[in-house]
């Protein structure tokens, strides 16, 4: 049975990893085939999703990120019920950390299958950045802002960033400095309640005022830069220090360098409070109304999760598996650590999308965005706007 | 005949010659500093169209090397064709590593038969507008150019669950269709413009001669529709052929047009950007509306002056 | 002439665009064989008539016969017209040929009728070699030709011309005249001429209607039209150079009539008044063909004028001068031609006048 | 009047025109229709029929983001179709003055309106780009206090867009002008010069003003596109630096796709929209009126 | 007039388009007040040589004077000279006042003096009321004379006329030809006008120069040129109707010369040969007012012939019919007109006939 699956993995890694999907479902035994819809940027892939799905011809499945971009459709009843599935396979069993499980875990049936965990909470940099300009390697934000003066000094770009795509990498940024600042629980406090009084807090506004203090580190070309070139900054020994998922640990491993003397990577912004986020990819299976193609859905739901096929594709990805109970070995120091960290149920952070729709989340893009380009506006207003739209989101 | 020759014969109405030569024959002809200022202007001009091409040739030619040092203008060190021949035969877009030519032929299939019927379509409302306007023609025409202004999105859900509830989402008369219906205002615009210039008596002959609306048509404007067809046709092949948005959706997996391998090529997001590959991809995109423009860029601006100018 | 009962026939004919009303309850009756011309000023309705005739306009009140059928709501092909363009209309991109069959392909007529059709008119046309052009390879005049050419292939019983000899040069307008006349005798069809050129309508027509504003004015053979115009628009409009007008008095002394303006006055013993004059405002007016210079006693009425402008037009001279204060101008063959200044006797017959009433125009 | 109907609504004409009413009616006046009524509904990822008012309209306004793209349209708009105007008509006074190699110069002042601006404006993007384009390359030349990096601020980005805009609009614009210089009667020229005004002056104040019709097209053309800017915003800038450079296009699709929240994009999109029905209903009236009066007078 | 010198002298001038020869070492002189009008068909270079003298086309070869000073290289606006297009080329957005003042403005005239101007011009041209409005609400009259008011203002030596009537209807023509002449006599002013109309050349030339081929085939007062063409060419090209021409041989009999043609046996007695003739094929040219009708015996020649079509053209009438099988009109006044097919005596003075050669064309 031909199973259409619509995705945003168009990059070389990324096709490699998919192929991996797609080379076990062809070969499972019940003449099944993996047709690809390869749609660059997530958001073009989901629209177009959306539309296919309104239009009455839905893929057969589709990739999405956790969060609740796809709460309305499993309201509205399009999307196939996993259960079973996930029952067969205990999902809820071997599924680490549980906040991963629970982006498809909706009111007691599985609507989805996580695939990878990405975690956003990395920091990036440089050793001969660092031993150029005569500073140690940073442990946490603070020791960074510290010695961003020297790295400045010596002619190099403290901080690299990129303000493309509505400033996703400020935000991101952003994120990871609240999550800091506030500390998990209380985080996930002000995003659950929605508590504009959290938002407004002086920790918010001391996030705000870290992040224009870090903008001054920052060369005037990044209004368009891309998570791709600024990284490569920090590859080519330009810029010391960049924030960024753990997807960034590809880029570096394909311009050659490693992560023991190259490029350092930080866990969290603080090495001594290790965290990693639940960000990640999962498929999404669409109703068809064809006995047959359920079953092939079904199937590969079952597959995408299995042992072997987590492996190999995490592997070619360079991403976390759903589950705890594969040999991942072979993976690099950075990885290692973020391995380690996951085990711990205390690090693991519920990336931010689960808590805020998709038009909030824009919205605090464009906030911080905005706040980041212009110096004009202060700390207060910044705060202040921030906690107007924690407080009206719904 | 020499101008001193001339002097001679006509010594008496020699006006008081102080330049010594007398102004006989063609003006000399300087080489006037407002000459000089309309090339200058003009040159400058087009190197400033012409800079983004230069950098998408130049780059395209690089390797990845040359390319992270960031000479954008540089000339290529080593010229490599290298990208070219991936962006069309191996760039990956997802699984699939053919580059762009997959999309190329469903481009053509859906290029061709969308220009096709919206043009035919556009110059019969044209036509009909001008030759046969019945009451509220006009009406529906102002709704059409009204049209013009809609940005294309605000449609789109409208026009998705219309076309679904015929059964033509996601095939190849949909998005036929799809461009039909967004290249008819300004089709309708120029044809309706071209043809009120034709003079009337053509139609009131035809009609004496016994021939109907489809006679009239076919036989005798639409043989003399060729400027303003041009125009036509080159709007609707850039127009068509660049685009993405209406491609994506409306035409199904099966006919997805080259701009949807391009958009994967060139905005993947993750991952090493080729910079060079995305380049010739994008050459390689343009070529065909880019050709039609060379070819027929002198008929252009003629048909424009038929069916834009007046009204 | 075979003019054997009513060809075309036009009943309380009206017709509006929006609000403006180009014609109003116009009446026409076309004899069989009659050549009648349409002659107006521009935009006096003349094409819109022969349009709504054609079929090409719908009329808003009234009826059209033809050939005695009522074709009111028939379409064009259906009339038995054929219609001859000012801008003759042909399809540019197809040959002479192709442009005369085109009717009859239309038609569905058979192969080997449409070549005889179109040998007898190319032949009748003098168009034979023409054939294989396009219409931008012909002159004006062959153009012409191939458009009454489409009218004749598909034999009609009425010909429409629209103004079909303004776009050409007086030479060539001079010459087609002629030969649309010799058409017209040999064909013997019923034509409705349109023109605003009077030399055409005087030596084409066998009855001019002349028109103004929506409205026949006079339907005349064109001698009458041109020695009797009923009222002063007709007879200003027909005539070159034009009628003469003087601005005056109709005055009774005597029991006899007269005309005053200024110290002129001319007696109207010889005038063939139209109905019962009343003294009153009238303009006298008379052509300059009419009027003698220098030629002595004879006339009726003669008078004393300077000339100020003398304009010599090769076979003629037009010699202006002022009467009563008012430009007044004479016709003379050249060889009696008199200087700028120089004083002239004028003098004429009333009898070739024309007497109009000042407020209404009409013939007094 | 069976007849007089029929020949009034003549059915092959309707018939033909069948495509015309379709689109006319089912697609600009329904579907705009559905836009509108969407807007008044509390719809986020697909559309639904609960409808909340005008809720959407206060969010909208309320939110920063709109209340700059209105404003950079308004400012994007003025300058690009002053400029392209401006330039295009340059650019057609001078390729009309028998230069050698119009047909080479025509088709490079053409040819950015046959490229997809997705692309065409990330090489922008890059020529702007102070790392990248045209100041390394100046500063690498030896001219080192070189700086020009007008994407980076907010002020400055508007004009970068304005630049690319007019890269890739006034090749049409020159070509519907040069039409239109070409259509002027020659008499007029030598007119002028006989009356010895200078060029320049004759281009101002008696060829141009004759131009209307030209005019009217380009910049009818302009219009319609400066509505609809997006492409051009995203691939240049993606709206930034920040939100400087959001436009309304940029807007409603983004709240339509990005950001899931249909009915408030709808709402956007309806006051989008507004501005232009109320121009086409105003030169409608016009129109009208001047017919009528036309008519009257007759 | 004042013919005191020469106001515009061009010498030897030639003008090409690329490979095409418009205008071939032309020479003309035009004399201090004289209006010279430039005659000739369709693109025969008329446009281009009064183009050549505004310094709106560089000429190739040879010299322009205008009141002595050799303005060959000069600026249109530096020769003195002033134009009148046949699309008037007014402003169209600007109003009648701006449109005279204009090139005074810009040229920065004081604003007093521009208004005397302009008030002068006004004055002149009766265009007073007319001052605020646009040119589209002027009627093709009102334009013409505006346009010629840009002259006016301007105080120029000479005035171009480039067929500045052809766009206007018959009647309108007839009445601006006067009033052109009248101001010409007013203004005293070098006066260069270009048409295709016989008519006018006729009425306004002090000479026509006949062109053809961009060369001038005659330069003569109007009557000279007229009644002594040089060659067929101009006897064809003047005169409407046109000259009657009939192909025959040049015989000497008995010592006399004749004209041949079939049957047709003309003496020339009485004919002003312009050289030493000799025998051999001749065209035999005569105007149809020069011939007689039925007009009984006292004319050197006539003879007998068959009316095959009569033209009634209001004032006179022309009468067709066939002399030595060719084409042949008379013109008569409408009082004596023949039916078709009548038989009638033709009889006509060879004084007032041209005789050309066959072969050159030149008046023999
Ligand atoms: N389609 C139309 N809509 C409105 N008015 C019209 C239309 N067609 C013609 N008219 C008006 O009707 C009147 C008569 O027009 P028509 O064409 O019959 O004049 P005409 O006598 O043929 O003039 P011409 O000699 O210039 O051809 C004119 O005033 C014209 O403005
Ligand atoms: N710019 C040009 N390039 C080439 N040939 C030209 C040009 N202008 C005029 N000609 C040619 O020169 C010849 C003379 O043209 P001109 O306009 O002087 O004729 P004209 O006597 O004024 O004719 P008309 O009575 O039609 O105005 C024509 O054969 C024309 O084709
Ligand atoms: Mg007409
Ligand atoms: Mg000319």
């Amino acid at each position: 049975t031909d199973l259409e699956v619509i995705h945003w993995w168009t990059s070389k890694g990324e096709s490699a990893a998919v192929s991996q999907f797609a080379k076990a479902f062809d070969n499972d035994g019940h003449g099944d085939r993996w047709v690809d819809s390869a749609i660059a940027l997530g958001e073009t892939a989901r629209s177009t999703v959306m539309q296919r799905v309104l239009g009455g011809d839905p893929p057969g499945a589709a990739q999405f990120n956790p969060g609740r971009q796809y709460e309305e459709l499993i309201s509205g009843g399009k999307l196939l019920d996993l259960t079973d599935v996930a029952t067969a396979g205990k999902w809820d069993e071997v599924i680490r950390p549980k906040a991963i499980g629970s982006a498809c875990l909706v009111d007691g049936h599985w609507w989805c299958v996580p695939v990878n965990i990405h975690s956003n909470y990395w920091a990036w940099y440089s050793k001969p950045v660092f031993e150029k300009a005569g500073v140690p390697e940073p442990k946490n934000l603070a020791d960074f802002i510290a010695a961003a003066p020297k790295i400045k000094e010596a002619g190099l770009i403290p901080f690299a960033i990129g303000g493309d795509g509505n400033g996703w990498q400020i935000q991101l940024l952003f994120q990871d400095m609240v999550t800091e600042a506030l500390g998990v629980a209380q985080r996930d406090k002000m995003y659950t309640t929605k508590s504009a009084e959290i938002a407004g807090g002086p920790e918010m506004k001391g996030v705000f005022t870290q992040l224009r203090t870090l903008k001054q580190f920052t060369d005037n070309g990044y209004a368009n830069r891309n998570w791709n070139d600024t990284t490569n900054l920090v590859i080519t020994g330009k810029a010391g220090l960049q924030v960024m998922g753990d997807w960034a640990r590809g880029e570096f491993a394909a311009a050659g360098m490693t992560g023991v003397k190259d490029f350092g990577c930080m866990i969290g912004l603080n090495e001594a409070k290790p965290v990693v986020s639940t960000d990640g990819d999962i498929i999404l299976f669409f109703k068809q109304g064809n006995a047959d193609v359920e079953a092939a859905q079904k199937r590969l739901a079952a597959l995408l999760i299995s042992p072997e096929v987590q492996v190999a594709f995490n592997n070619a990805k360079g991403s976390m598996p759903v589950r705890g109970d594969v040999d991942m070995s072979t993976a690099d120091p950075c990885m290692q650590k973020s391995l380690k960290a996951v085990e711990d149920p205390a690090n693991i952070v519920t990336a931010t999308n689960r808590f805020i729709t998709e038009n909030t989340n824009q919205q605090l893009n464009e906030l911080v965005a905005q706040f980041f380009a212009d110096d004009s506006m202060t700390a207060d207003d910044a705060t202040a706007k921030f906690a107007t739209i924690i407080g009206s989101s719904d | 005949m020499t101008a001193g020759q001339i002097t001679a014969i006509q010594p008496v109405q020699e006006a008081p010659d102080q330049a010594g030569v007398a102004p006989f024959g063609p003006k000399p002809r300087r080489i006037s500093a407002g000459r000089i200022g309309i090339y200058a202007f003009l040159v400058v001009a087009a190197l400033f169209f012409l800079i983004p091409v230069y950098i998408m040739i130049v780059t395209s030619l690089k390797g990845m090397p040359e390319i992270r040092l960031g000479h954008l203008f540089n000339l290529p060190g080593e010229p490599t064709f290298q990208p070219w021949a991936d962006a069309w035969r191996h760039a990956c877009t997802g699984r699939d590593c053919n580059g762009l030519s997959p999309g190329f032929y469903n481009s053509v299939k859906i290029t061709l038969p969308s220009v096709f019927i919206s043009i035919i379509c556009a110059s019969i409302n044209g036509y009909a507008l001008t030759f046969w306007p019945y009451k509220g023609a006009n009406l529906l025409f102002g709704l059409l150019v009204f049209g013009a202004f809609v940005p294309y999105q605000v449609v789109i859900y409208p026009l998705i669950i219309g076309l679904s509830s015929v059964g033509l989402f996601a095939s190849l008369p949909g998005i036929i269709i799809v461009h039909t219906i967004f290249g008819m205002p300004i089709l309708t615009l120029l044809f309706r413009n071209f043809y009120a210039a034709i003079p009337v008596e053509l139609f009131k002959a035809a009609r004496v001669d016994g021939a109907g609306f489809w006679r009239i048509f076919f036989h005798i404007m639409l043989p003399m529709s060729v400027p303003i067809t041009v125009v036509a046709v080159i709007l609707q092949v850039t127009g068509i052929w660049n685009d993405f948005l209406f491609g994506v959706v409306f035409a199904g997996r099966a006919n997805w047009p080259m701009t949807v391998q391009l958009n994967n090529i060139v905005n993947t997001t993750t991952g090493v950007r080729e910079y060079n590959v995305n380049m010739a991809a994008t050459i390689l995109t343009a070529a065909v509306p880019l050709l039609i423009y060379f070819i027929s860029g002198r008929w252009f601006v003629r048909g424009i002056a038929a069916g834009a100018v007046k009204g | 002439m075979a003019q054997n009962g009513t060809s075309v026939s036009i009943q309380d004919l009206s017709l509006s665009f929006g609000v403006v009303t180009v014609l109003q309850t116009l009446n026409l009756d076309v004899a069989e064989g009659e050549f009648i011309v349409l002659l107006g000023p521009s935009g006096c309705g003349k094409s819109t008539l022969l349009n709504c005739i054609a079929g090409l306009l719908d009329v808003s009140e009234g009826r059209i016969f033809i050939k005695g059928k009522n074709v009111t709501w028939e379409e064009p092909k259906d009339r038995g017209i054929g219609m001859v363009f000012q801008s003759y209309a042909l399809y540019p991109q197809m040959t002479v040929e192709k442009n005369l069959s085109f009717g009859l392909r239309v038609a569905g007529t058979a192969k080997d009728e449409i070549a005889k059709r179109i040998a007898r008119a190319a032949e009748i046309l003098q168009i034979e070699p023409l054939l294989q052009r396009k219409p931008a390879a012909l002159s004006g005049g062959q153009r012409q030709r191939v458009a009454i050419g489409r009218a004749l292939v598909r034999d009609v019983d009425v010909f429409l011309f629209d103004e079909p000899l303004s776009n050409l040069d007086a030479k060539l307008r001079a010459e087609l005249r002629v030969e649309i006349k010799l058409l017209h005798r040999k064909l013997q069809n019923t034509m409705i001429y349109v023109t605003h050129d009077q030399i055409e309508a005087m030596t084409l027509a066998d009855r001019i209607a002349v028109m103004k504003g929506g409205i026949i004015q006079q339907l005349d053979a064109p001698q009458t039209i041109y020695n009797r115009p009923v009222n002063r628009f007709v007879a200003g409009f027909l005539g070159s150079p034009a009628m003469n007008f003087i601005d005056g008095q109709l005055e009774n002394v005597d029991g006899g009539w007269r005309f005053v303006a200024d110290a002129l006055k001319i007696p109207l013993g010889t005038y063939d008044f139209a109905g019962l004059p009343t003294p009153g405002p009238a303009v006298f007016g008379i052509r300059p063909e009419h009027v003698s210079l220098n030629s002595g006693a004879g006339w009726p009425f003669s008078t004393a004028a300077n000339v100020e402008v003398v304009e010599p037009m090769g076979s003629d001279t037009l010699v202006w001068l002022k009467l009563a204060q008012q430009n007044f101008s004479v016709r003379v063959t050249s060889e009696r031609t008199p200087e700028n200044d120089e004083a002239v006797t004028v003098g004429f017959d009333p009898m070739r006048a024309s007497l109009f009433d000042s407020a209404t125009g009409n013939r007094i | 009047m069976q007849k007089s109907w029929r020949r009034r609504f003549h059915l092959p004409a309707v018939i033909g025109t069948i495509p015309m009413i379709l689109v006319a009616v089912g697609v600009f006046v329904i579907g705009i229709g559905f836009s509108v009524l969407w807007s008044f509904t509390s719809s986020k990822l697909f559309p639904t029929y609960d409808f909340v008012g005008l809720a959407q309209y206060r969010r909208l306004w309320a939110d920063n983001r709109w209340l700059v793209s209105v404003n950079n349209i308004w400012f994007f708009g003025l300058m690009s179709i002053t400029c392209n105007m401006v330039f295009g008509y340059l650019l057609a006074v001078f390729m009309d003055q028998r230069i050698r190699q119009e047909d080479l110069f025509r088709s490079i002042f053409l040819y950015p309106f046959a490229m997809s601006l997705i692309v065409t404006g990330l090489v922008w993007q890059w020529a702007l780009d102070p790392n990248l384009g045209l100041q390394e390359a100046l500063r690498n030349w030896g001219w080192s206090s070189f700086s020009f990096a007008p994407l980076v601020s907010a002020e400055t980005a508007l004009y970068a867009l304005v630049v690319a805009g007019i890269w890739q609009g006034s090749g049409v614009t020159m070509a519907i002008l040069l039409a239109g210089l070409r259509g002027i009667d020659e008499d007029i020229w030598k007119a002028a010069r006989v009356d010895g005004i200078p060029t320049w002056r004759t281009h101002m104040s008696i060829v141009a003003p004759m131009m209307k019709g030209a005019f009217a097209t380009a910049f009818v053309l302009q219009c319609v596109s400066v509505v609809r800017v997006y492409d051009l915003v995203i691939a240049m800038t993606g709206g930034g630096p920040g939100i400087a450079t959001s436009m309304p296009a940029v807007y409603v699709i983004q709240l339509i796709t990005v950001r899931q929240n249909v009915g408030q994009g709808m709402a956007a999109a309806t006051m989008m929209l507004l501005p232009v029905l109320v121009v086409l209903a105003f030169s409608g009236i016009l129109l009208w009126r001047r017919n009528r009066l036309r008519e009257a007078g007759a």
